[in-house]
């Protein structure tokens, strides 16, 4: 019924390429796509920028892939943790690039570029330093920054189960920017815990449609 | 094909030339019967703007709930493997170029794919839109089904739209009874006539049009 | 747990004022709040701007609204259809304004009212008469068309059960405008076939959450 | 209150001053401790910007669940009525002016409400921002909840912010150890001092404060 494909996550992410941007989901550990970072790791694609809401932890996962000097960009909201010194280091030594974006236009990017929106007025960073080279408009009295789409190469977000069709369904606050993500990029490889059936998930409670949605990659949970 | 397509071969045809595994919107009125030569089971993914992907035929009988219909609000059924959305997220998915074809109806196409049919510009027609400009900038290909001449005998395809547009160089394919146009950045192909010989075809068109490459 | 209260209908809309903008859900009949549009012609409040996706059909609804002269425009997608008589017959002796907005564009205008977007860049339209009036701008090659937030003072909508805090859940393609129209009034009142109680409904399948729902409508089903 | 506010103090006094009926953002740091003294049960919906309203008390033991946490990562709980949605839908929430309070913690506060509570503004500090500028200018008033004085003495309640802002004029009340400050059209008003005078108080900052109207 659709396009979709169960992979192994070393197959889901085989297509990306140097320079791609990639997005990666996740909230701290809720929805990272642990499995399909490590199979990036071991892909080998470098010169990467990657959209994320953090910079990586501790000396896994994003770290990792930051270790290994993959990384050209990061474009996130907060990178600076107390386990970030991974990507601390490489900043200090401007190894690497950083654009700082206020998380809610960090999504609201990536929604825009998902559905097809040109640019967009936020009122989110008015009169701040992350306000700089941003064009500024009053509407109704209100000042407003336009802020322009992110999109990605591939996307690669975490989910509960998914069907063969695609269709996702989340587990609470997992969920966080896997919806956006899945929509914004080329391609989207979905890290599950479990493959369900066509017509196993409730249509009414299906979060994200096949239609975003490349590649399947089963994960013990 | 020994003549002019009637409106159930066009169907037929314009089916065909779906590839298995697209995501595909059916435009209200002579689109809608594509539907009924689509391997809904195993190929194509219907959407309808009004919220829905995994779309099945025209609901009957006990099959009918109100609350389950399509963009022209008759009532149809739920296939395996649908989901429901709100209409921004409908129009998200439309907007951001994820659905691959949207078939729709014309009043006229141009040979640049610009497309006219949402008002017929008689000065006391009431506007209505729809969807349809939506569609046309949206989607990534966007197929027109319609008969070639109007009823006054002009032709629908055209070098220039007079009617207001609905988009601009959005059209890719025409399916006509008597024959398919493709509208490509080197010109309208003709891949295939129906019951009318190629010449005669551009005779009557004040559009150019070529065979395909491989036929010249 | 919250403010949403459970009302009579003739209560929910009590607050209605004359000249207010009021959104009105559903698409066709799927959603389309009937008793609070009811309730709505008896309160009487007039000089009103409707924004729904049709003008009304037959005699009764929208169209009774209209036909009582209570309105002053209407904001829509597709005003004419078999059976819109009755704006048909206002709009042609010049006694209501319309305002034509390609479907999407009025989805993502509401959206946008209730996301806090000042406006945004959309491609739907662009070379049309549609467009008239509008600011174009050309990014990353593609032109599009700056539209504006559509807010409602108060939205009527239509959805399946609700519980006391408010949260929502829809049927089918019922959902249609309900969620975005929501989220972008002062005021929503939803109309229900069931008041169910805090708890029952899965967190995870909650379409509009209580926080956008000030009123709750019990109808029959 | 016959001396400072301890940190427990503070929360009980904020949640205090939070309406039945209100949706509200807690920011990570010391407004978490708000949770402690509010009616979650009956009274007021936690919102956390990671995806959901609803939101519990810290989690410990058997309900810790990775999959939910709130904005500082910390596993938290569900309550009955709550909802679960995603980033964007998250930020919308605020930034549409839904959620009626959201506390923060700041380095710097000015009379005019501007708020200073992401960047020290040292040349060789990493920048991060987080939610926090999306909930200064999304939510309808922002509660600060701070000390009054820095370690080296100075006054965090300003005249004028020198720390990077997150927010312009966006909060409408702060909360110390030794006053409640509302931050109003007609200046910055303290109804209630905490084991200081409110002359002493005036004394120690360089803004102008001004007692309650009815008291004046």
């Amino acid at each position: 019924m659709s396009r979709t494909r169960v992979s192994t996550a070393a197959d889901a992410v085989a297509q990306i390429q140097d320079g791609d941007t990639v997005l990666v989901g996740g909230f701290g550990m809720a929805g990272m796509p642990v499995v399909l970072i490590d199979a990036l790791i071991d892909h080998g694609a470098t010169d990467l920028t990657i959209v994320s809401n953090n910079a990586g932890n501790g000396d896994t996962g994003l770290a990792a892939l930051l270790a290994a000097g993959r990384v050209r960009k990061v474009i996130c909201s907060f990178p600076r943790q107390s386990d970030s010194w991974v990507f601390d280091g490489l900043y200090r030594a401007g190894k690497i690039e950083l654009e700082v974006v206020p998380q809610g236009n960090l999504a609201e990017r990536m929604r825009a570029a998902g559905a097809g929106i040109g640019a967009f007025y936020s009122p989110t960073a008015v009169g701040t330093l992350l306000a700089e080279g941003k064009e500024t408009r009053t509407i109704d009295g209100r000042d407003y920054l336009l802020e322009f789409p992110i999109r990605g190469d591939v996307a690669l977000i975490g989910a509960h189960v998914g069907d063969r069709a695609g269709n996702l369904v989340y587990r609470r606050t997992a969920r966080n920017f896997g919806p956006v993500m899945a929509a914004a990029a080329t391609t989207t490889v979905a890290q599950v815990t479990r493959v369900a059936e066509v017509g196993e998930l409730d249509p009414e409670a299906i979060v994200t449609p096949g239609i975003y949605v490349d590649h399947l990659v089963e994960v013990a949970s | 094909m020994s003549g002019p397509l009637d409106r159930d071969e066009m169907a037929r045809i314009v089916a065909r030339d779906i590839p298995d595994g697209s995501y595909v919107n059916l435009g209200i009125g002579q689109p809608t019967k594509v539907a009924d030569y689509l391997d809904l089971a195993g190929g194509v993914v219907l959407h309808t703007e009004n919220g829905m992907l995994g779309m099945g035929p025209i609901a009957t009988g006990d099959d009918v709930d109100p609350d389950l219909t399509n963009a022209g609000k008759q009532p149809v059924t739920e296939l395996p493997g649908a989901a429901y959305f709100h209409h921004a997220d409908s129009f998200a998915m439309m907007r951001g170029g994820h659905l691959d074809i949207c078939i729709m109806g014309a009043f006229q196409v141009s040979a640049r794919g610009d497309l006219a049919n949402w008002h017929t510009g008689a000065p006391d027609a009431i506007p209505a839109v729809g969807g349809a400009m939506d569609l046309a900038t949206g989607a990534r290909d966007v197929f027109v089904m319609m008969s070639l001449f109007a009823k006054d005998g002009t032709a629908k395809l055209v070098p220039e739209c007079t009617y207001p547009l609905t988009g601009l160089a959005c059209v890719s394919r025409v399916y006509t009874e008597l024959a398919i146009f493709h509208l490509t950045a080197d010109g309208v192909v003709v891949p295939e006539t129906f019951g009318i010989e190629f010449d005669e075809l551009a005779e009557r068109l004040d559009v150019e049009i070529r065979r395909p490459p491989n036929r010249e």
